[in-house]
């Protein structure tokens, strides 16, 4: 579904991505591990446009989006939950939920996964008139994880979803993300510092150190490694 | 910049001494112009520490120089009479001293009252402050009201504006490189986290304020004693603006390039005197150009770093 | 390049005799700079026509000041001691004009300023001139009409604040006006530029005067007139030679219409260098009436001319001299005499505007 | 007993409609090291707003090391001993690493804008030892060889730890890390756990802190309280609150990793 | 009590204008969060826009007519929309990821671009015009109290394009996005805004608010020339700040009021020369005690 060859990001003199390779294929969940500054966020933001790659291709359902703007990859049902959440500090929390939904004009839908998202996280739905700015970190979490559900992705980014995020709820989160996988068929591309949980639900892994993939199993097998468990894991 | 900056001020000014020792030789409109410059790198370097380093938007800068202008011009006229020929050094520099305390103490008054302002709301009030100022100029039959504020002796030379601005140059970044100075780019970053480090930004943007309009009210009695005459217009928004420019354009917080634009923006006009009714346009152009070509500002020196470089 | 120069002394040699002008081409008074550039441009134009003046070209070096203080002491700087000029003309504005007075007398060039009307200014010492009438004269010539003539009892008056032309024809207007044994029914201010004004106007209607008397330009005057007539302020309108512009009439129109202001000349009366001087100006500047700002422009030029050639050269003291010595020389704006204060003694004429255009009514000796 | 270094007495804060914090009883004694948990949205960053200053209580008092702390601001807090991190890091992010730090150390220099002026002897002697101090801080942190960096270009884990570095560098005796370990991988959070004990001892000061990730929490902490909808649900050493069916049942869940 | 009436019909009419150009500001402020100094010019350009387009207009439609005075506003609104959105592509855009102080010096250039090639003599000139006459000119006059036609007209537009632009603004999904993006342009284009077209769309409007003042204010006042923006800009920036920059209604409400505070001082003898101080004055003081403008709302930073 998504297929990446030879990728090449820098920020200035900063080469944080040294081509890089990484394919998804339709209905998995692939995770993707790494220290901090090795270059995961910036693999998401080059595929979803929000920065410039310098060389590489990206490939997502056949079609280059190498280099497209946001809002057209957005367009082709890809979507992102990005690092520090970025929710829109100066709307409403239900009027977030709406953005997410900005693409799309069916109604009934929209209800549907409004109500969804709801269901996995009643506190929004207790919030709907605050606005997202005062909302506590992890509400702001649930916010933007929500609001790009409501966009009815078929390919979900997720950036460290479970930051800031209360053991009882990352709990769920990971369930749910197995869920809107298997229910919806979202694909999902998962980034995560919690390493143990993501490769747990995930059915392949990357690891990415200063910029390279130097890792690139099953999670099974993964977790299994040696080299990654006193890495990423914590011993 | 660390003990050797004491020594620097030092061998600049004795050097500005020199050069101005035979600035009887050069040509007078050179000389205006260099004065001009000199004038200018006060204002922009003294706007810098208010906006580049400590971020707050002032639009009021022609304001404080125009308090500063006008009071040093009263205190030289009033003076002149009596005092011979030979103390117009001494004149002046009482007039500059007592113009920038002038100027200081409006700085004060605006910059308490307005604390709570932030950004443009901040902007509106200055601007709206020196246009206050310019009105109240503009009706005191004192200071000759409408027609300006004529017979100021002309006691500026190459000397004093450069002199000038070598210790504005040094007081600014003396400050902000010191440890206490940090403190003014911190209040820049981010105010709620500086508050939390026991940084008061209550006191440092108040200094920036007061230290700001002290220079830029010396600017002003530098200005009022080199064109010896003095109008209300010459102090509106749009000159507050020129300096508001020359600190942007110059990379704000970059001193560096601050002074650079200082010159360019004064040296440049009249290089494009000779294409006479185009002049301004091509201006204009060349400020947009300028800024697409180096958005961050004219000179991205990296600002200088610890204390041991 | 900062070699040395000559400071400013001779210029006059060679084969052109250099004249120096600054004037408010651009910026807020662009349009008062332009007219008055655009009359001394015809002067010197004419002149070079003519053969020049003592067989020299006039070479006239323009600077703008952008109609803002600071400039004129940088450019006439540029002019004196980069450029060499021998003479200086400009400007419009008094208070720029002030500022540029002090360096041409430093330098002992001389320096005519075509439309200052602050006394101040030709105080700044021997060297500066001016050709137009100074405050206090047309103030008193309007208060005597007011008084006199409309017999007025009780007036308004409208100044510009930030024009000291305004406040200075306003303060004389009133010194006189009072004299005469009239009241001074209210005084409110604008400031020059603005469009709105009546908020002063319905507090000067409701001081109900016999006739209102605002100096100031056209560009305000225009709009204060249609103003006042939509407020049903239905008295005469005075005013002074800043009135003078086509674009009076033309954007006043019938709001305009009957009302009086003093100013130079009227073709009707004026001399045949007068009709001379609205015909070549229209042809040169593609049918455009001149104000008086244009023809004090032009005069300045050609009383600069006039001088040169009495003093026979460019050597700046005997140019003085001949300067200060003009006597009845016949010019646009009338016959001038430069009297001991530096100052042009002219007649002024006081014009009511009819049918959009000027009805010529009275003549008045300084 | 000795008076507890902070004091919290049935403070209350709202919101609007809102109740983020109510009626808190809640103290920290000299060098103790506590952890502050609960559900998203419970109130922890809150508390540590009200105690710092950036929020006054609606009702309840603070009192810092034996004195009250209303209507006093967050730069005077921290003169008498306050420091924190940020949630949602806020380092000065156009400064370098060394000047971060060296920012926040001012708070306890004498010397203001006459001394950085006239720079005399005391005051380059006063200059170096603030110099010296940041390295050795830094040092600690293994963030030395990024001193000339500008803070907004380092990774977010080494964003995390400039900003204790930074609150260390203000000398407080009490110290607020709201989620130091946010976005760092278990290996990472060990060697932070380690960081905070050892600074805990060297500096001798107290910690407070807020923290999802319980192995840390656990591990570290002598005594916990737990928050929920703004209100104390319990209080205890780590064993307890692990058991505590209410805590499990508003935050840990089930089943729960050693 | 005829004359304090006049006084406040004086100074609605006037506000009404710094309104309606305040609402431009806040427009472009709300989005991009910079001051966009070259509306005030593009307000002047609105007008010659509709001194140019007066006289072909009225070759088809008779000139002093209502219907003819609608026809020459909306394609100077359209003219000047066009060129707002040029405006913003060649001059802002390229700048978009910068310092919006940045931004800023860029638009003083292009303000003192447009004001100086304007007033070159080969463009427009220095000198003022005359406005011709739109609408039918009337006056009514009710008790002493005058009140123009221009006057009337100023005053419901400024309301009509007020509660327009509310609606858009609040009610609108284009509204909306308007509003994400001024918060965090990134974040809505991953949301599939697509921020150039949005950016794009304010600047058209914003400018097409700014020809319709430019219209309206010289249909009121006769007369036009290129630096006509600069003055009645500045007071409609403040006007916008007043109310609280961003704010629609906000800014309706500081226009209307500058213009009233304008007014009374004005009127009043002895101080009418301080007539801008004292506006400043006020302002200053209403910003003491509101530092979000009337209207704005206090931005709570959650720490
Ligand atoms: N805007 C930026 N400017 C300069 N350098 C940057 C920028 N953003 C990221 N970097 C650098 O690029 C590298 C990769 O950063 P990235 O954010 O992708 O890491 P990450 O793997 O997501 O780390 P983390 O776990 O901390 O989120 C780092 O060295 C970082 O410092
Ligand atoms: N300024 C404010 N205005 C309105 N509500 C606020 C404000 N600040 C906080 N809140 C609300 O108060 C509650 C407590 O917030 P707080 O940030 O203290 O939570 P927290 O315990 O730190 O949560 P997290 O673990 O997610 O960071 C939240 O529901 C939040 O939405
Ligand atoms: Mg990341
Ligand atoms: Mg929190």
């Amino acid at each position: 579904m998504l297929e990446i060859k030879d990728l090449k990001v820098s920020y200035g003199a900063i080469n944080a991505l040294r081509g890089i390779s990484l394919t998804v294929n339709k209905g998995e969940i692939v995770t993707l591990i790494g220290a901090n500054g090795a270059g995961k966020s910036t693999t998401l933001r080059a595929i979803s446009g929000l920065i410039k790659a310098q060389s590489g291709t990206v490939t997502y359902e056949g079609k280059s989006i190498f280099n497209e703007p946001a809002h057209k990859v957005v367009s082709m049902g890809l979507s992102q939950v990005p690092e520090g959440r970025m929710v829109f500090a100066n709307l409403s929390v239900l009027e977030n939920l709406k953005m997410g939904a900005y693409l799309r004009k069916d109604k009934s839908g929209i209800a549907q996964d409004m109500e969804n998202v709801f269901n996995i996280f009643p506190r929004l739905k207790e919030r709907l008139k605050q606005l997202a700015g005062t909302l506590s970190g992890g509400e702001q979490q649930m916010l933007a994880i929500g609001r790009a559900l409501m966009s009815k992705p078929r390919f979900l980014m997720l950036d460290e979803p479970s930051l800031g995020i209360a053991p009882l709820l990352v709990k769920t989160i990971f369930e749910k993300i197995v869920e809107i996988n298997q229910q919806q068929g979202i694909t999902i591309l998962l980034v995560e510092q919690n390493a143990n949980r993501a490769l747990e639900i995930s059915q392949r892994g990357y690891v990415l150190e200063s910029g390279e993939i130097i890792l690139h199993d099953e999670s099974a097998k993964l977790r299994a490694n040696d080299q990654v468990r006193s890495a990423y894991l914590g011993g | 910049m660390k003990s050797g900056a004491k020594r620097w001020l030092t061998i600049v000014i004795v050097l500005i001494a020199i050069v101005s020792a035979f600035s009887g030789h050069f040509n007078r409109y050179y000389l205006g112009i260099g004065i001009d410059i000199g004038i200018n790198i006060i204002l922009a370097v003294s706007l810098n520490l208010i906006m580049g380093h400590t971020g707050q938007f002032s639009l009021g800068h022609a304001g404080f120089m125009a308090v500063g202008s006008y009071t040093a011009a009263s205190f030289t006229i009033a003076c002149a009479k009596h005092a011979p020929e030979s103390a117009a050094p001494f004149l002046l520099l009482g007039g500059l001293i007592i113009g920038g305390l002038m100027a200081a103490i409006c700085g004060l008054a605006v910059g308490v009252p307005t604390l709570r302002l932030r950004g443009d709301y901040l902007a509106i009030v200055t601007l709206g402050f020196g246009e206050i100022i310019r009105v109240i100029f503009q009706n005191m039959e004192a200071v000759g009201a409408a027609s300006g504020l004529t017979g100021i002796p002309n006691y500026t030379n190459f000397f004093w504006a450069w002199a000038a601005a070598a210790i504005t140059i040094y007081v600014v970044t003396s400050l902000v490189n010191s440890t206490y100075g940090r403190g003014f780019i911190a209040v820049h970053d981010d105010e709620v986290a500086a508050s939390a480090m026991g940084i008061n930004p209550t006191r440092y943007k108040v200094t920036a304020f007061v230290v700001g309009a002290f220079f830029a009210g010396i600017a002003g009695g530098l200005y009022a004693h080199h064109k010896t005459v003095l109008a209300p217009t010459g102090f509106d928004f749009m000159k507050s603006f020129e300096i508001v420019v020359m600190v942007i354009l110059g990379g704000m917080g970059r001193t560096v390039g601050v002074i650079i634009a200082a010159i360019l923006l004064t040296v440049l006009p009249e290089m494009l005197r000779p294409v006479a009714e185009y002049r301004m346009i091509i201006y204009s152009l060349l400020i947009i150009i300028i800024m697409m070509a180096r958005p961050q500002g004219l000179f991205t020196l990296k600002r200088s770093k610890g204390a041991n470089a | 390049d900062k070699g040395p120069s000559s400071g400013g002394a001779g210029g006059g040699g060679g084969d052109v005799i250099k004249v120096g002008e600054y004037a408010s081409l651009t910026g807020k008074e662009a349009t008062f700079g332009i007219s008055s550039h655009e009359g001394t441009l015809l002067a010197v134009e004419e002149l070079n026509a003519a053969g020049g003046v003592l067989g020299k070209q006039i070479k006239l070096m323009t600077e703008d000041t952008q109609s803002k203080p600071g400039e004129p002491a940088t450019v006439v700087n540029k002019l004196i001691s980069r450029d060499g000029a021998v003479a200086i003309l400009g400007e419009v504005a008094s208070s720029r004009s002030l500022e540029a007075a002090p360096i041409c007398q430093q330098n002992k060039i001389p320096m005519i300023s075509p439309s200052s009307t602050n006394p101040k200014v030709t105080e700044t010492g021997d060297y500066i001139f001016r050709v137009c009438f100074i405050d206090p004269f047309q103030g008193t010539v309007m208060a005597n009409f007011a008084s006199h003539t409309l017999k007025a009892k009780k007036v308004a008056i409208f100044t510009d604040a930030k024009s000291d032309y305004s406040k200075g024809l306003a303060k004389f207007f009133k010194d006189k006006f009072t004299a005469n044994g009239g009241t001074i029914s209210s005084e409110l201010d604008y400031n020059g530029g603005d469009k709105d004004f009546k908020a002063q106007l319905t507090t000067i209607r409701a001081s109900s005067p016999d006739a209102v008397f605002v100096p100031g330009y056209y560009t305000d005057v225009a709009l204060i007139c249609i103003q006042a007539k939509q407020l049903g302020l239905d008295v005469p309108l005075l005013g002074g030679d800043g009135w003078e512009s086509e674009k009076l009439t033309e954007i006043g129109k019938e709001a305009v219409e009957g009302n009086y202001f003093s100013t130079h000349y009227h073709p009707d009366v004026g001399s045949d260098m007068s009709k001379k001087f609205l015909a070549s100006y229209q042809k040169r500047f593609n049918g455009k009436l001149p104000d008086a700002l244009a023809a004090n422009g032009y005069d300045s030029m050609m009383l600069l001319a006039d001088a040169i050639k009495r003093a026979g050269g460019t050597d700046a003291t005997k140019l003085r001299d001949a300067i200060a010595a003009t006597k009845d020389l016949t010019l646009v704006t009338g016959s001038i005499t430069i009297n001991a204060k530096r100052d042009a003694d002219k007649s002024a004429v006081i014009l009511q505007i009819k049918d959009g255009g000027y009805k010529f009514l009275q003549s008045i000796q300084p | 007993m000795s008076t507890p270094l902070l004091q919290l007495d049935k403070v209350t804060i709202r919101f609007g409609g809102l109740m983020a914090v109510s009626t808190l009883d809640f103290q920290v004694q000299e060098n103790d090291l506590v952890g502050l948990i609960g559900p998203n949205g419970a109130g922890k960053t809150t508390v540590f707003n009200l105690i710092t200053g950036v929020y006054q209580p609606t009702e309840g008092t603070i009192q810092f090391a034996g004195s009250p702390t209303a209507n006093r601001k967050p730069h005077q807090l921290t003169k008498v001993g306050i420091a924190r991190t940020f949630q949602n890091i806020r380092l000065f992010a156009s400064l370098s690493v060394f000047d971060n730090v060296r920012a926040a150390m001012q708070v306890h220099r004498s010397h203001g804008v006459r001394q950085a002026l006239w720079r005399g002897k005391a005051y380059q002697a006063a200059e170096k030892e603030v110099n010296d101090r940041v390295m050795e801080l830094l040092e600690i942190f293994k963030l030395g060889r990024l001193r000339d960096e500008d803070a907004k270009n380092l990774p977010y884990g080494d964003q995390r730890r400039l900003e204790i570095v930074r609150a260390l560098a203000t000398q407080p005796k009490l110290l607020l890390l709201d989620e130091p370990a946010a976005g760092m991988n278990p290996t990472e959070k060990a060697e932070l756990a380690g960081l905070i004990r050892s600074i805990k001892e060297r500096f001798k000061i107290a910690v407070l802190l807020v923290e999802h990730d319980m192995q840390l929490v656990m591990n570290l902490c002598e005594r916990i309280t737990v928050l929920d909808y703004g209100v104390k649900i319990a209080e205890g050493t780590p064993t307890e609150i692990k058991r505590h069916p209410k805590v499990i049942e508003a935050y840990l869940g089930e089943e729960q990793p050693a | 009590m005829t004359d304090l009436l006049q006084q406040l019909i004086n100074g609605l009419a006037l506000g009404a204008i710094y309104a309606l150009l305040a609402l431009g500001y806040t427009m472009v402020y709300g989005v991009l969060r910079f001051i966009n100094f070259a509306h005030g010019d593009v307000f002047m350009l609105g007008a010659f826009a509709g001194y140019y387009l007066a006289g072909p207009v009225s070759k088809v439609i008779p000139a002093e007519s209502y219907l003819g005075g609608i026809v020459v506003l909306a394609l100077a609104m359209g003219i000047c929309a066009l060129l707002g959105v040029i405006i913003e592509l060649i001059a802002y855009r390229p700048l978009r990821s910068r310092p919006r102080l940045t931004v800023l010096i860029t638009a003083i250039g292009v303000s003192l671009f447009i004001e100086y090639t304007c007033q070159h003599e080969k463009v427009f000139g220095a000198s003022p015009r005359k406005f011709p006459d739109l609408i039918p000119n009337t006056t009514w006059d009710i008790g002493g109290v005058v009140v123009g036609s221009a006057q009337v007209i100023v005053l419901v537009t400024t309301v009509l394009l007020l509660i327009g632009l509310t609606l858009i603004v609040q009610r609108t999904k284009i509204g909306t996005a308007m509003r994400a993006v001024s918060f965090n342009p990134q974040a809505a284009a991953l949301m599939g805004v697509n921020v150039n077209h949005i950016i794009s769309f304010t600047f058209g409007l914003g400018s097409a608010l700014a020809a319709a003042g430019g219209i309206l204010f010289a249909m009121n006042y006769s007369s036009i020339d290129p630096l006509m923006g600069v003055q009645t800009g500045l007071k409609a920036f403040v006007a916008a700040v007043l109310g609280g920059i961003g704010n629609l209604p906000g800014a309706a409400l500081g226009g209307l009021l500058l213009g009233v505070i304008e007014t009374f001082a004005g009127g009043m003898k002895g101080i009418s020369n301080y007539r801008d101080a004292i506006a400043f004055g006020i302002l200053i003081l209403i910003l003491m005690f509101r530092p979000s403008g009337l209207l704005g709302k206090q931005q709570t930073e959650k720490v």
